[in-house]
């Protein structure tokens, strides 16, 4: 009996080294499409290093600190333990990110064309539909998948890194690690995915649609407009308030021109230090135990439609667009609706470049593009509201 | 009565896509009206260059700070020679 | 019965509702304040964007974290929370603040002429008159201040703001918000408040007294200066070592040349990084409750109060050194011994300049603009010992 | 017997500014002597410039560095130009 | 009786204040090492102030927080006690400040010549031989060291500060601050400590030896350098896994050219802030209680004879080396295994050009150098792992 | 049987030096190897300048741009004087 039990152990134990040594496999894979292909290195190269060091047997990089009876430290907690709680599950660090992007975000093209923020409203219809696959999923028990599950993972169709670790952190910590992987690296991959897409939802003719010059914009208009957002959000999306509000923060300190020094520091010391502290923590998350399920799989595959229907929508509403309006837009920026700024509104300029070699579509496609960072935090707000709790 | 899995997903995607477009919407409506007010109550604050893309999102500002340089000391070698030229 | 409870519950809410739309506008105030006009922004941006946050209601920025039975983390908390709690309860934000101003701050001007320290001294008496000032508020029952709450306050007229929120945080947390708010924005007013006063107390003849050139000073000198006053500090007045002793490492660190890459750091990166949040921490505290109180409109007189005596009792004393002294003051410079640095050293120099254009004060009045920092830090040691407990 | 609000006022007036201007006095007596003890054994310590408002609160160090930079590039340009016009 | 309690409590007092008053001498020392010395500044610096901070008496920088019986704050802790508390006692600070100096080193020269790493591995022998040395001072009742104790103590001779203090923190925290203190000094004092050693052992001929000049490494040696070190650090020796992973990261992040904003930061800001804490945090461990004591009499004498014997262990094995080998090595670069990055090296370079003005070894020195880093952190994942439990 | 402090500090010089040796042995192996596959299968991938010590550990990153920036307005400099003197 004793024999068997610890063959059982061993069995266990290897299974779970064996498990271990497929995620420092994966560890490899993720620094070598970060340092190699180049895929979204700042947040992948982090990544991939913590799934290394948290797969490290007998490291203890998880491990919670223990203390003793009179709350003295007995043994001190691993180093990815104390990112992942006080950074990630507390929210602060992807609030932080944002606060940063939102210093490193210049609106003047949305302000110059506002209605495009409606290509970034419709690249969202990615992340519902997402949540319906999901879902579907769960209800014929093929994979199972709570509505909270669902919710966290229709967010990757955000295309947007601390929307979704947030998102995730909240409504289902065991997925995180899945999906700000599968997250970063669709945004990534968007120049693969999008273009075949692109190209057979519009026709040449549309593709060669040449726009108007942008107007130039004030800086009045700049400042008030994070201002603007953050009322309407204080006003009507309560829930969205944190991603939102931080991102206005960031973005009313690039633009307000008093305080360069902060907004500075926002944009660079900052936003790098929590860079690489959220990337190791979220690696942390990426353990045999959390990341080697059929969920993963599940997740894999629900992102990348996530994206595709994503792309497809801002695409159909640029056409959708021109049918009543006499400005008409080229229906490639679309596409930048999903967000991944600013690679996607590259990938609109360039598939517009092989139409048209004197279409210049980059400016015009980061109008969607930074809207869709704004429609995928309001569509965060919605689900922590009404799955949250 | 319970509501099922996919009940409660429909009704997210029902209510999530439309508080994205109506919060939207109203973004838009707001943004003009304020482009106009400002456009009207302050024309003159006008930034000498539009919107370039190399301050968006991953362009870092200390790039931006050495291009400056760099532009500068091609302006004064520039001057320089001007002047000696004359 | 229930339709009445219901009433007073609606009511209630309408009327919490009617305080946060009035805390809105303070902080679209504070950030009119801070951008348009120039009010300290790299304070008064974060700390009115804080209050915004704060007082969207059902944001829960300021929620505390809930855990279950087991200490896991059930629910966190809202990200101002978590500054609050971590970095202004416990006194590291200011602290560091105060570092990095000492590794900013320029002891040269003091030490060429070292008894301008008596100008810093004698306008603290704008700090302890208005600890009077709130005692008879308190004594003949118009607002309720107790002994800790009018030393709270009177730290306003010290005109340096880490050591007034460091202060607050410990003597009056409830009045923070007002107290950091009061004191950033009459720093911001000095050019306003203090040139009435520094003409009503001076002649023509005195306002137009050449003052010599300074000496140099040595590099060694301004190494012993913060060694010298750590250890006046470790021996005659412990309760003001935690400011001034962060203040001294700072300078030290600047003053050294052995660290430059520490007070680099120090001057910017962090400064900045802590600045932000030390904004958005105080901004937390301007919620409808705390803020909307008589106590507030009190605190905001009493702070009025405490910069004009100061600015009196600084240009007094100047006129009293020359009394007794050959090498005359200009007694103007004696207003800049409120601190409030660099803006009332720079008042000194433009009122200077008025009356001789060819006076260049500036310099001069560096020595006492920086001995008020010295000599408010000092009066929050005694406070703290004194009412701490 | 307790004391009241205005007696503790009023005390912490005097026991405060009493502390202030005690300390600073001291600070004053010290800081002189430190000053000439410093003149008398390390004279030849001195920095080529006098104290300047540039560095002082406020100013950014990133900010002294540029200056320095373009003071370095027009030191650089005019040596040329002089080194061209001999 | 009560007068004879109130007498020992006065001379218990006046004791204590005897011992703080040596402890701020002893702050002194430190600032006057490093200011007019160059002894380690940006660390020295640091930890001076921190010890003379920590010993003002009742200024309580150490003080832990009290809380009530509702969990509130009811009086916050001292700003020591909180780095100490959260920065070094969990290991994080001296974590990364290693991960910081994995992005500052340049193993080019050790690629280039890898076998120099055995000198790295011979200089360990000083740690080694130091426990020994700490266990017979206990073992015959001279000092009361465990082996825990001496582990922490022979640690010093590894040469290298963070290692140092990682390793105390957990071993020996009571001797903190003497091990940090006498690892720091001893590092500023290698060019008075090395060069008789390195004479005695060597002969003229040896010192003159010219080495062959290193090849160019490529820039994919440079990135999988990391990687290797940190998968065999995975695979055979995970308790060594936090310092020599947070390394790798850093040297990943430098070589891999893909996230330059990161590795800057890293070099930078973020190792300056945490160098600033780091110090703090080791002197506030410089109170007269834990180091007013003949121990620490023991570790700075232990101390030295762990740079002594590291160092001739490193020449020997040159010399060793020497003996199977063609390509000879100068046997001056042996000392450079001690690490003290890059202060031994430089020794090596001064050696060889008193004895062959022509010959520049500090390139060559410096693979040894970066060998010596690793190998203790080697050797601290070793005492770790035998003596943590 | 207890063992004496001795013996454990015996045992942990013996099983520490041998485990730092082995380590550090297998390192030399396996960057040897890594660095002829390098070589073998990546051989263009040569930096233009071979390692330096500015970039060691000490050594600001501030400080290079600093210097690369001066090299580049000397060279801008020369560069200018070239052509001018044609
Ligand atoms: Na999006
Ligand atoms: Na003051
Ligand atoms: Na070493």
């Amino acid at each position: 009996m004793e024999a068997l039990l610890g063959l059982w152990a061993d069995s266990g134990i290897s299974q779970l080294q064996a498990g271990q040594a497929f995620m420092l496999a994966i560890g490899l894979l993720l620094l070598y499409l970060a340092i190699k292909r180049g895929f979204e290195p700042l947040l992948l190269l982090p990544i991939g290093f913590g799934t290394i060091l948290v797969n490290i047997p007998g490291a203890d990089f998880n491990a919670a600190p223990i203390y003793d009876a009179l709350g003295h430290l007995a043994s001190p907690g691993g180093i990815l333990y104390y990112i992942y709680h006080t950074g990630i599950e507390t929210g602060i660090f992807p609030l932080i990110i944002f606060m940063g992007v939102g210093a490193l975000t210049d609106f003047g093209p949305l302000l110059a064309n506002p209605k495009t923020l409606l290509l970034g409203a419709a690249a969202q219809f990615g992340i519902f539909f997402t949540v319906i696959g999901a879902v579907l999923l769960g209800t014929f028990n093929i994979i199972d998948f709570s509505i909270a599950d669902a919710a966290a993972i229709g967010i990757i169709g955000g295309a947007d890194g601390p929307t979704a670790i947030f998102v995730a952190s909240k409504l289902a910590p065991d997925l995180l690690g899945a999906i700000a992987v599968a997250a970063y690296s669709y945004m990534a991959m968007v120049p693969i995915i999008q273009p075949p897409i692109m190209r057979a939802l519009t026709t040449e003719a549309e593709r060669k649609i040449e726009m108007q010059q942008l107007r130039p914009v004030a800086r009045a208009e700049r400042v008030f407009f994070p201002l603007l957002l953050l009322l309407l959000v204080a006003l009507f999306l309560p829930s969205a308030a944190p991603l939102l509000g931080m991102f206005c923060l960031g973005n009313l300190m690039r633009e307000s021109g008093v305080v360069d020094r902060l907004a500075d520091t926002t944009q660079n010391a900052l936003i790098n230090i929590v860079t690489i502290f959220l990337g190791l923590g979220v690696g942390s998350k990426l353990n045999a135990e959390q990341f080697l399920e059929v969920k993963t799989l599940g997740i894999l595959l629900l992102g990348i439609v996530a994206f595709a229907i994503g792309t497809a929508s801002g695409v159909l509403m640029a056409k959708l667009m021109n049918k009543f309006s006499t400005h008409k837009v080229n229906p490639l920026i679309g596409a930048a609706g999903v967000s991944a700024v600013p690679m996607a509104a590259r990938v609109a300029n360039k598939v517009g470049l092989e139409a048209n070699p004197h279409n210049f579509l980059l400016m015009h496609a980061m109008g969607p593009n930074v809207a869709g960072v704004l429609g995928s935090a309001v569509a965060a707000g919605v689900m922590l509201s009404v799955v949250g709790n | 009565m319970e509501q099922t899995l996919l009940q409660q997903g429909l009704q997210l995607m029902l209510f999530g896509m439309g508080t994205v477009f109506i919060f939207l919407v109203v973004l838009i409506a707001c943004t003009t009206l304020m482009s106009r007010a400002v456009l009207r109550f302050a024309p003159a604050d006008f930034p000498p260059v539009v919107t370039s893309n190399a301050t968006a999102q991953g362009g870092s500002a200390q790039k931006a700070d050495r291009t400056r340089l760099i532009v500068a000391i091609t302006a004064a070698l520039h001057q320089h020679r001007a002047r000696r030229d004359k």
